[in-house]
């Protein structure tokens, strides 16, 4: 905070001279990118933290494998398998390169859509299928992996992460809460709320936006007149724009910015600037607002293509290195499909599961009412 | 325009188009409600005839969309709101109960709250999280609202303009399992008050009392029951805020057993409601306390168990057992 | 600790202090808490002795207060939260609603939620509008949440301890007017569990219940009808999510009438639920329907006016003698 | 918004330059002051707009009134009278300098310490005071005025004011609506949100931010790690800091805003740094909590003592221009005193009325009941 301003010893000569001090003329930056589309570098690799065959690689096989999870997902949808799949075609980079750059013990807070981030972090596909066949609200231990529930309600774990960093500071850890959400979620009270407390409590929490450009068919022009990065400038933190296709990119603003939150610099927040391929879910049908041009010109921004052709062109990969990742994704498919296809739907009572740690009269009640109920359509004694 | 047969998706579309057309006041607003129509295309086409000034998708924003409706509503204009599903309707809760409630009794009477917030609302179509609630009760309670819930096409149409005229704040239930249920809609007709309840089917040993999506499962079990030989009276309550009493105690006053079947939780439910009330109405007429059949006291579970939450024929022909057992 | 006579507000300061000395993980957070030690002064003293780190001042953000306190509880900390009052708790019900009490059972019990939301709530003090709201049955009826109010020092201590110590999301309500009562608080006596019912004075002819604010007014009733020879048993419910049913069953089955007290409208308002569900449990045994008294359907007028909307002696005896007159 | 960035011809020689084009490094400008607290200009006359004796003195006085109102409302409050008296000492220039910029068909949406902008607003003090006893939770038809009641839910007005300014550009009016609203209402969603439908709107409306410094006990800094002023920056409007103890800074500032939003221009942030010099109510002892150095520091930039020194050095006003305003103050603070005195309470069925504009059942059969149980106390029938 600036203190008050005492005396203006020397004040401006005009009133608009005063008042344009306080216009943001600044020039919008390019969004930071490392591998152009056509897969080459935009620095010598020796600048680029990290940069290497193994880390290449692995950037690549992993978004090879959440697009396939994806395809898979979408498919078994289309089957009736699941009830609703959100894709996450197009956002493999903005995913993967940003999981990539965490540690174990960092804590992730996603939307709905990161399917690439709960491959990374050890989450199994099937779990999150799982939720989406109806089978249940949760599906996996975000304790094990560091990768809370999936939330539904747009914006709201943006608060939970910032709490959850927020409890990290008190413990004197320097792990990072990370919240990914969207373009959209960004017009959400929660969401400014969730800046205001990380920045007054300087907590070490990662905003990791992906601007996919729409929210369900709303373009990202009806939630903000301004570019999303500069938002946290306006709550006190620093905000960038990464081109969210570039996962050598993501990958590396991420790990700045994780840095800079380890390193006690409160909160920190990027805008990975991407494109959603796909419809908003299954149940969504894009072609009635969205213009197919659009999706031509991202068509040629594809994250894995870029990372693929690069890794051809520099040998870093070599052929077998491509096949070998196309059987594994291959084989995630199948297993995911037979999984589904053999989960069984949860116990009637599962209702009543959980819904307190430590009991409640009339919930046990019920579920008594319940089984008895249940019972009353086999039991032979029913009149 | 004749009487027509169409799903009440389509019946409440036209209800929105014709408040749009007779008085340049009504907006409509909301996610998603523009070019796409909504999630479940109620506002299909509305935005290509009347303009993006007029049909607006409004940012991701809940409390935003409420709040600015209700300076919209102060401007003159007469804003229909849309909230894409019940379980997102809460982030605009504090504008919904503190502003726009008690706008009209702030100011004396002196300001006017004319804006309705459409919520699609209810279970059984296999959703995902938030997407199956049944919060009418969280409105009902709350004074200077006015609450409702239409179970036909018929209903839909005709109460949904009824809501965008009235100059009262409307929270407008919209059951939206049933939303691909046809029926006919006469717009020649002379509709219903919009609070007054219907009995939809009459019957002389039990009144079975629902509203939403809850009135056909009611219908059903009557017909079921009927095959059982027992007349059950069916009524649809359509409005919750107010509750039309008097016909209910009518029925009861003839039937003697009441039953109440939602899909909300049973626990402070409206069902409480109509219970304690019918009861001291009709205290000496009741030959079984009311019973209530409803959601369990538990979080809306994944859509696998939604079969087991939601009141479905059997429960609601055991409950109509357990009243005749008294 | 020997057993002293406090204020109500200071029964909760001293549980306050004595959770945050048990255990590390507990914390103090809400707007004005710290140096101020809240505008009722419930905290007063917490943050000079527990620190800035323990005892925080929000932001004025109560989302963003119920919303971090979740990720606090995730990361293992036990946070009470305090909203100003109970008019200001709306901001922060999609939170409570669509997250705290929803993601014990959507994490398959993986997650807990030990959260205490405390409001002081009700009427009675004179205030401006939003400060003298009872808005309980809104959380009553959402699964996954508890809730409960305490109407004595001894039970503000008590429950208050017993509700931070739970692993459940607990929505504490505290009766504002009744801060400044006194009476005795026992620091080594055992406390009855946190949702069990108290009998506060037996009778014969007829139940009063109440909770929070109005037990003191219940009690006040059952004197005064004890002048005109009527036996009135006064039950303090604590809870009303669970409500101990057994204990109100188990007095109107001796009484045969119940009147229930509360500040809130009584349309779709706690005393719904129990008069339904006690009309069910008792339905021989009833010799009149569950009469209630509360608050009218209005909004919480100005504090000119309150005399008029809140329950009074007056009229909590008149309803006793309806009741009496069945 | 800015169109994705495409291939990077010319990209940065290292990853630290890309990202630091991102760094906020602009300058903190100091708040638009044209009156130095001593009583002198910052600028020449002839460079401030509208400056002359008719609107000095116009401000000049309204500060008076409101001062005294204050005064008289907080003594009645110590009396008895009020229920609760919320003060606006030491904001009187951010609210007389700002309402005075205003025109009568803009409409303004308050919190509730505007009392200065209800004044100017020609809103009866007495119905101002009447919110504060207890006898109604209103108080004033805002049609007329053009002041919208008080709103006591912290934040809420602001999406009022923005969506009546969405109803404004709808009929084609430049009329602006003004939200008036606090530090500490910043940190609602309810504000950010507003700051999102404004800006993607386009909406005509003026957010006017007083930042006193404090909401109740906390300082601003629990509410922001950044001069508020930028926050709109963040949402894509121009936001700028006046001296709010400056009555002339704060009109011509205000006024400079206006002509922006009327021309089309969308919204604008104006951050009036000023200081809450008393508590918070009448309800609370800032001596817990407030340092009083501090208040002693404010009390030499007191906004009336600054013009009233102006318009005395310049001869502006004669010594018998601040004769005649003490007297209309006194004479204002007798007619509160005396109606608040005479003022009736309401009826009781009042809590009955205006609950809706055209009935509800239930709430009709409760007033017939109240009647009938009213009555009964005085029906000489009665048992
Ligand atoms: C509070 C809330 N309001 C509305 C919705 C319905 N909804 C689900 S996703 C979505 C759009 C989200 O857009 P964005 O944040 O950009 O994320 P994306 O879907 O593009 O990944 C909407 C409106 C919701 N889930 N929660
Ligand atoms: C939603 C809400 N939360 C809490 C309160 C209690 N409260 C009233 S005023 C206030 C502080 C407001 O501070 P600020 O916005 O800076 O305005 P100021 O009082 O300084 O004029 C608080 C916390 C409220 N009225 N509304
Ligand atoms: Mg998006
Ligand atoms: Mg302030």
């Amino acid at each position: 905070m600036t203190a008050p301003t005492a005396d203006h010893a020397s004040g401006a000569t005009a009133l608009t001279d005063a008042l344009n001090a306080f216009a943001d003329h600044r020039p919008e930056p390019q969004a930071v990118q490392l591998l152009r589309p056509d897969g080459t570098l935009t620095l010598p690799p020796e600048h680029i933290p990290g940069y290497g065959s193994e880390l290449l690689r692995a950037l690549y096989r992993d978004m090879r494998m959440a697009r396939e999870l994806d395809t898979e997902a979408t498919a078994l949808q289309r089957q009736g398998e699941l009830g609703l799949w959100p894709p996450l075609l197009g956002q493999e980079a903005a995913q993967i390169g940003s999981a990539h750059a965490l540690r174990p013990d960092d804590h992730v807070f996603p939307s709905y859509r990161e399917h690439g981030v709960a491959w990374c972090r050890g989450v199994d596909p099937v779990d999150v299928v799982r939720l989406f066949r109806g089978v249940t609200n949760g599906g996996w231990d975000p304790r094990g992996s560091g990768f809370h529930l999936y939330t539904l309600v747009v914006g709201a774990h943006v608060l939970h992460a910032t709490g959850y960093a927020m409890s990290l500071a008190k413990r004197g850890s320097d792990a990072v809460a990370v919240a990914y959400f969207g373009d959209g979620a960004s017009s959400e009270g929660d969401v400014a709320e969730a800046f205001t407390f990380a920045a007054v409590h300087d907590a070490p929490v990662l905003f990791l936006c992906q601007n996919n450009q729409w929210a369900i068919s709303e373009p990202v022009t009806r939630q903000t007149s301004s570019p999303l990065y500069r938002r946290a400038q306006g709550f006190g933190f620093p905000g960038v724009r990464v081109d969210g296709n570039d996962a050598l990119a993501v990958h590396a603003v991420t790990r700045h910015a994780l840095d800079h939150i380890r390193g006690g610099g409160g909160p920190f927040f990027v805008e990975a600037f991407t494109y959603r391929m796909g419809a908003h879910t299954t149940s969504d049908d894009p072609t009635r607002y969205r213009p197919p041009a659009e999706l031509e010109q991202w068509r040629a921004r594809d994250p894995l293509a870029r990372l693929r052709a690069h890794l051809s062109a520099t040998g870093l990969a070599e052929p077998a290195f491509f096949e070998e990742t196309e059987e594994r994704a291959t084989e995630l498919a199948h297993r995911v499909r037979h999984a589904v296809r053999t989960m069984p739907d949860p116990a009637p009572a599962g209702v009543f599961d959980h819904v307190h740690a430590e009991g409640h009269a009339l919930v046990d009640e019920e579920r008594r009412r319940f089984e008895e109920y249940e019972r009353s359509f086999t039991d032979p004694e029913r009149p | 325009m004749p009487a027509q047969t169409m799903t009440l998706a389509k019946a409440l579309n036209l209800s929105l188009r014709t408040a749009l057309e007779d008085d340049p006041d009504v907006l409509v607003m909301g996610e998603d409600v523009g070019r796409l129509g909504g999630v479940f295309r109620v506002t299909d086409g509305l935005q290509k005839d009347f303009g993006e000034d007029r049909v607006m998708d409004s940012p991701l924003a809940e409390s935003g969309i409420v709040g600015t409706a209700v300076g919209l509503a102060l401007g003159g204009h007469r804003p229909v709101v849309e909230i894409q599903f019940d379980g997102f309707v809460f982030p605009a809760y504090d504008q919904i109960v503190t502003q726009l409630a008690k706008l009209h009794a702030r100011s004396g009477g002196a300001l006017r709250m004319p804006v309705v917030v459409r919520i699609p609302y209810g279970g059984g179509i296999g959703a995902v999280e938030h997407h199956s609630e049944s919060p009418e009760a969280l409105f009902a309670h709350v004074p200077g609202l006015k609450v409702v819930s239409p179970a036909t096409p018929s209903d839909a149409y005709w109460m949904l303009g009824q809501a965008v005229r009235s100059d009262d704040p409307v929270i407008f239930f919209e059951p939206k399992r049933r939303y691909w249920d046809t029926g006919e809609v006469d717009p020649g007709a002379t509709p219903p008050p919009l609070h007054r309840a219907r009995v939809v089917r009459a019957g002389t040993d039990l009144t079975l009392a629902g509203y939403g999506p809850t009135v056909k499962l009611c219908r059903e079990a009557a017909e079921a029951a009927a095959e059982d030989g027992r007349s059950v009276e069916v009524l649809d309550l359509r409005s919750l805020s107010p509750v039309d009493f008097d016909t209910v105690q009518a029925s009861v006053e003839r039937t003697h057993r009441l039953v109440v079947v939602h899909e909300a939780p049973v626990f402070f439910g409206a069902g409480a409601e109509i219970a304690a009330r019918i009861t001291t109405r009709c205290f000496y007429a009741l030959e079984a306390p009311v019973l209530r059949v409803g959601g369990h006291h538990t979080p809306y579970p994944p859509a696998r168990l939604e079969g087991h939450y939601l009141p479905d024929l059997d429960r609601v022909l055991a409950a109509v057992d357990d009243s005749l057992a008294y």
